[in-house]
């Protein structure tokens, strides 16, 4: 009774986002069938989208023991997978939803076996039968007491043990709302982050709405393609930022767009942007709230440098756009609200572009502004500089204000 | 209906007592104050039984918030707050056991020795309209007084605790006194915090 | 009486909370391995234990809100006899404001109630 | 014999009236993305099969005792807050002459479950949104008991009997037209949904509940819900005039105008952010305080 009830749940799904799969992944967000949940205790299937890190290894095995059985893993990707069966993998080209949901048919019915744990079945420190109790530690503070030792503050206190301890652990590289791959050693006092070392590097973000971009360089493409990438880019970019304030159902819609606008379909951006503002939004990004230096936004260029006030963009110099009377828009606070703000009006004046000039086109090899942060010097500017001071859910939203390329030039790809 | 209260009463009355016990030998900050809540639910209860509702409930409601206000400052000021390292909450054991006895007796023997009045309130009085009318009666200077000591201790408080303010950081400035007189002063300083402050009060 | 519904309320839904529980235990009976109870943080593991000497941003609010619900307490009584009463308990409401306004006020400008 | 009867009848409620805002989440989600529901009236139910069929999760060294109580107590709490409301004038489980006083007892001890269950995991996510609910469900609790107090005083008493009878003429939602919003907030707030989710909210991995499956999640779940139920109920009762109503018999009033009421809720919980722990702090004490504080004048004046 209760399995068959189960078996028509939607398929409780943790991804594990590696590189290059994360456009196909918000295609599962959308989905009704399958429950993106937000720990891998609420899962069922740990879903490994796109390739791992030989060095996050261990990371996957952690998250795959978290699981609570009944648990399988399933894989989403090309370039792994050769060892396993069928039923558990998925080419990056198939959507998984049917695979996904068999596997969880046969995993409640017991026709898949549960899987085992991968990591061993050990505490992270032996401490039986140590101390007064066998509890593993030794007078006020020390020795490892159930295996781990206690949070201590940051220097010995001498004067009256009054000093607050600060809790220190790395966080990723597979957490939600976290760039993907990214692995930082946070220091937390309480719920606001004292200090961030990059352990692990963001995966370098690829995703469908460069692929327009990319065939810029060597063929001549429609105007309206290179737009609406950009919108959509922008559109799943703020899908992030309204998850992340508690708008899922906001923030689907704002997904369902992107796709609508992949597939060519003519929508319009005014009446999410005007919930997204009756919703309050506004009120949850604070003022001031991620502002970045004159330095860094010149420096990450693309929406961060336009929503910092400059008014740099390729596409003022390409004559299809100048014919259009194209000017950049911007913001001048270069904070979280205006790189919201900025978003949405790109996207709206790339749709605007669209429907003035659906047959345009652009002559290969013609420098365009890509929507993201673009390939510029490296930059010296670390994503741990930005965190230190912040609230939790306030870093969360500091680090969704940026697009992943942005992200993944602050958290350098070789570890400082 | 009498049997059950007394039931009742019994078991409330064992549960604060077990409760307030436990309160001392768990190691647990954390337990330690809601152990602590425990209690004084159970005393409440035990008001409820004698008639007074809103004194009982109240008791309830009042000590939910501080209990769990008194558990956030536990956690702040103590070392290994959760217990996960055993320790002894009490000290001065001789004494204290003597004090404890000391005082159970004394309160017993003045309960069981004093005459108390026999007048049971009738069941349909009206205790809470009887608690306003005296409030805004004779009591009126007392109620009054209560407000204005509240005013001064939320001022007190905020004083006393607060770090921020309209002059800046409380802390500014501020040297940690030596541990020996005339030494070096010792311990932290404000300014290596990062400026978190910590408060030694 | 009262206090019968409100236990025996609370009782059978703890009590059928507790004993969902139990029965969900005993019916499913993998154990739950070491690798498996590491606290989720994205993949990573802790160094440490997290209970801490937790440095909690807003304590000084709680302390006004302590003296805040103290005050609080004596307008119940004072809400039963307050139509009988008239102009006395009004002026008694305008008193008990302004002395809770006054406190807000003051905390406000000491910024008591941002995350310190 | 009556105390079990009604006992059941509300727990029967609750289990329903959960029901019924899984659905209307469900329905309310589907609208909005413009897309069919997915099994709109069974969904919640394949879903509470989904996770009593999951193992029940440790984390090293928690506090057990406190972890697998808090989800019980806290669904117990919204037992007995919802037992302060009577069916008809006849049949109410918990006649206490000071029922608004216990509601607000409901709410500081759920601030306390909720800790409990943010801390007993022992892992940091948990803490973090155990201690920034505190700081949110403190002060909330403020607003509630001021627009409670004001409901009091046209009834001339604490009883939520009282207070239904003093509606005959008028229903206090028109005679004192804050009360009911500034209410419906701490519902959000004690269930912890949509603007006022800071326990277990989506930047923390689900806070609180970031480390428990199986049967300790269910209930815990369905705590959230009941307490939604139980401050629906409340609202019906206080602000909408309970179980008084023309033609149809009272239970069925009740019935009504809870469902409306959670209609309510659940659209307050989809339609606004969740603004971060400090600004809301301050939003409640210097916004939402003073117009409880109206709200109160307000009353008192009208009452005179």
């Amino acid at each position: 009774m209760l399995e068959r009830l189960a078996a028509r749940a939607p398929v409780p799904v943790f991804v594990a986002m590696g590189r290059d799969r994360a456009p196909a992944v918000e295609r599962l967000l959308r989905n009704a069938d399958i429950d993106v949940t937000a720990t891998p205790r609420h899962a069922s299937i740990l879903l490994v989208a796109g390739r791992v890190r030989d060095s996050d290894q261990a990371y996957l095995d952690r998250l795959h023991d978290q699981l609570p059985h009944p648990r399988a893993t399933f894989w989403w990707g090309d370039e792994q997978g050769d060892d396993v069966d069928e039923a558990r993998r998925a080419a990056s080209s198939d959507d998984p939803v049917v695979a996904l949901r068999v596997l969880y048919r046969n995993l409640i019915s017991g026709a898949h076996a549960s899987e085992t744990h991968r990591l061993a079945d050990e505490p992270p420190a032996p401490w039986r039968g140590k101390g007064d109790h066998g509890q593993g530690g030794e007078g006020m503070m020390g020795g490892v007491p159930y295996g781990r030792m206690m949070p201590m503050p940051p220097t010995p206190d001498i004067r009256d043990g009054l000093t607050l301890d600060v809790y220190t652990t790395q966080i990723g590289p597979f957490m939600p709302y976290w760039p993907a791959g990214l692995v930082l050693e946070v220091t937390f006092q309480g719920d606001v982050i004292q200090s961030a070392e990059v352990v692990n590097p963001t995966y370098p973000p690829r995703d469908v709405d460069r692929v327009p971009f990319d065939h810029l360089l060597h063929e001549t493409t429609a105007l309206a393609q290179i737009e609406r990438a950009r919108a959509a880019h922008h559109l799943v970019c703020i899908a992030r930022l309204l998850s992340l304030v508690g708008l899922p159902t906001l923030s689907r819609r704002a997904q369902i767009l992107a796709a609508r606008v992949r597939a060519n379909e003519t929508i319009a951006i005014a009446p999410l942007r005007k919930a997204a503002a009756r919703s309050g939004l506004k009120a949850a990004l604070a003022p001031g709230l991620g502002r970045i230096d004159d330095r860094l936004a010149r420096e990450l260029g693309g929406p961060v440098q336009r929503a910092a006030g400059h008014a740099i963009d390729h596409r003022s110099d390409n004559p299809t756009y100048t014919r259009l009377d194209f000017t950049p828009v911007m913001q001048t606070q270069s904070d979280c609200r205006a790189r919201l703000a900025q978003w949405f009006d790109e996207a709206e004046q790339a749709l605007a572009l669209v429907s003035a000039a659906p047959d345009a086109m652009i002559d290969h090899g013609a420098l365009i502004e890509a929507p993201w942060a673009h390939r510029a010097p490296p930059i010296d500017y670390r994503v741990t500089e930005l965190l230190p001071g912040l609230e939790w859910s306030e870093a969360l939203l500091v680090l969704n204000s940026f697009d992943s390329a942005a992200l993944c030039r602050m958290a350098p790809l070789e570890a400082p | 209906m009498s049997v059950v209260d007394d039931m009742a009463f019994w078991i409330f009355a064992l549960t604060a007592i077990v409760s307030g016990w436990r309160v001392f030998c768990t190691d647990s900050m954390v337990r330690a104050s809601f152990l602590l809540l425990a209690s004084f639910i159970a005393v409440g209860l035990i008001m409820l039984l004698l008639g007074a509702p809103y004194l009982g409930i109240a008791t309830i409601f009042m000590m939910g918030v501080e209990m769990m206000v008194m558990a956030l400052f536990m956690v702040m000021y103590m070392m290994n707050p959760a217990g996960l390292n055993p320790m002894v909450m009490v000290h001065q054991h001789r004494f204290s056991i003597g004090a404890g006895i000391a005082a159970f007796v004394g309160l017993a023997a003045v309960m069981l020795v004093t005459d108390f009045a026999d007048n049971p309130v009738a069941s349909d009085a009206r205790v809470v309209t009887d608690l306003g009318k005296e409030l805004l009666g004779d009591s009126m200077l007392i109620f009054e007084t209560a407000g204005v000591t509240l005013l001064a201790t939320m001022v007190a408080s905020v004083i006393l605790s607060s770090r921020s303010g309209r002059f800046g950081p409380a802390d500014e400035g501020s040297v940690p006194p030596p541990l020996e007189p005339g030494g070096q002063p010792a311990g932290r300083l404000p300014e290596e915090g990062g400026g978190h402050g910590h408060h030694h009060h | 009486m009262a206090l019968t519904g409100l236990l025996t309320i609370m009782g059978t839904i703890v009590a059928g909370a507790l004993l969902l529980q139990w029965v969900a235990a005993r019916t499913r009976r993998d154990r739950v391995v070491e690798s498996q109870k590491i606290p989720f943080l994205g993949g990573s593991a802790p160094n440490t234990h997290a209970w801490q000497r937790f440095h909690v941003r807003y304590y000084s609010m709680t302390l006004l809100f302590i003296a805040f619900e103290m005050e609080m307490m004596f307008m119940y009584p004072w809400a039963v006899v307050y139509v009988a009463e008239g102009v006395k308990a009004l002026a008694e409401m305008g008193m008990f404001l302004a002395i809770l306004t006054v406190g807000i006020l003051y905390g406000w400008r000491e910024g008591i109630f941002r995350w310190q | 014999m009556t105390p079990i009867v009604l006992t059941m009848t509300w727990v029967a409620f609750l289990l329903g009236m959960a029901w019924y805002i899984a659905v209307l989440d469900g329905l309310w989600a589907a609208a909005r993305e413009g897309r069919q529901p997915r099994a709109p009236l069974a969904n919640p139910l394949y879903r509470c099969a989904t996770i009593l069929r999951q193992q029940s999760n440790l984390t090293e060294a928690p506090d057990l005792l406190n972890w697998r109580l808090a989800p019980a107590l806290y669904a117990g709490l919204a037992g007995t807050g919802v037992a302060l409301v009577p069916f008809s004038s006849a049949s109410v489980l918990a006649d206490l002459e000071v029922g608004i006083v216990w509601w607000g007892a409901v709410e500081a001890l759920t601030v306390v479950v909720v800790f409990l269950h943010g801390w007993s995991a022992n892992s940091q996510l948990g803490l973090i949104g155990a201690y920034r609910y505190v700081a949110i469900g403190l002060p909330v609790m403020l607003i509630s008991m001021f627009v409670l107090i004001a409901a009091a005083l046209p009834a001339e008493s604490l009883a939520v009997p009282k207070i239904i009878e003093s509606q005959h003429e008028l229903w206090n939602v028109i005679r004192q037209p804050l009360g009911l919003p500034l209410f419906l907030l701490l519902g959000l707030s004690l269930s912890f949904r949509g603007p006022f989710n800071y326990a277990d909210s989506a930047d923390l991995a689900d806070g609180t509940a970031s480390e428990i499956s199986g049967a300790a999640r269910l209930v815990w779940e369905f705590a959230r819900l009941a307490m939604l139920v139980a401050t629906a109920a409340m609202a019906a009762t206080v602000f909408l005039g309970g179980y008084l109503g023309p033609v149809l018999p009272g239970p069925l009033w009740l019935l009504l105008k809870t469902a409306v009421v959670l209609v309510l809720l659940v659209a307050l919980s989809h339609l606004f952010a969740r603004i971060s722990p400090s600004r809301m702090l301050t939003l409640i004490w210097i916004v939402l305080m003073p117009l409880a504080f109206i709200d109160l004048v307000w009353a008192g004046l009208v009452a005179l």
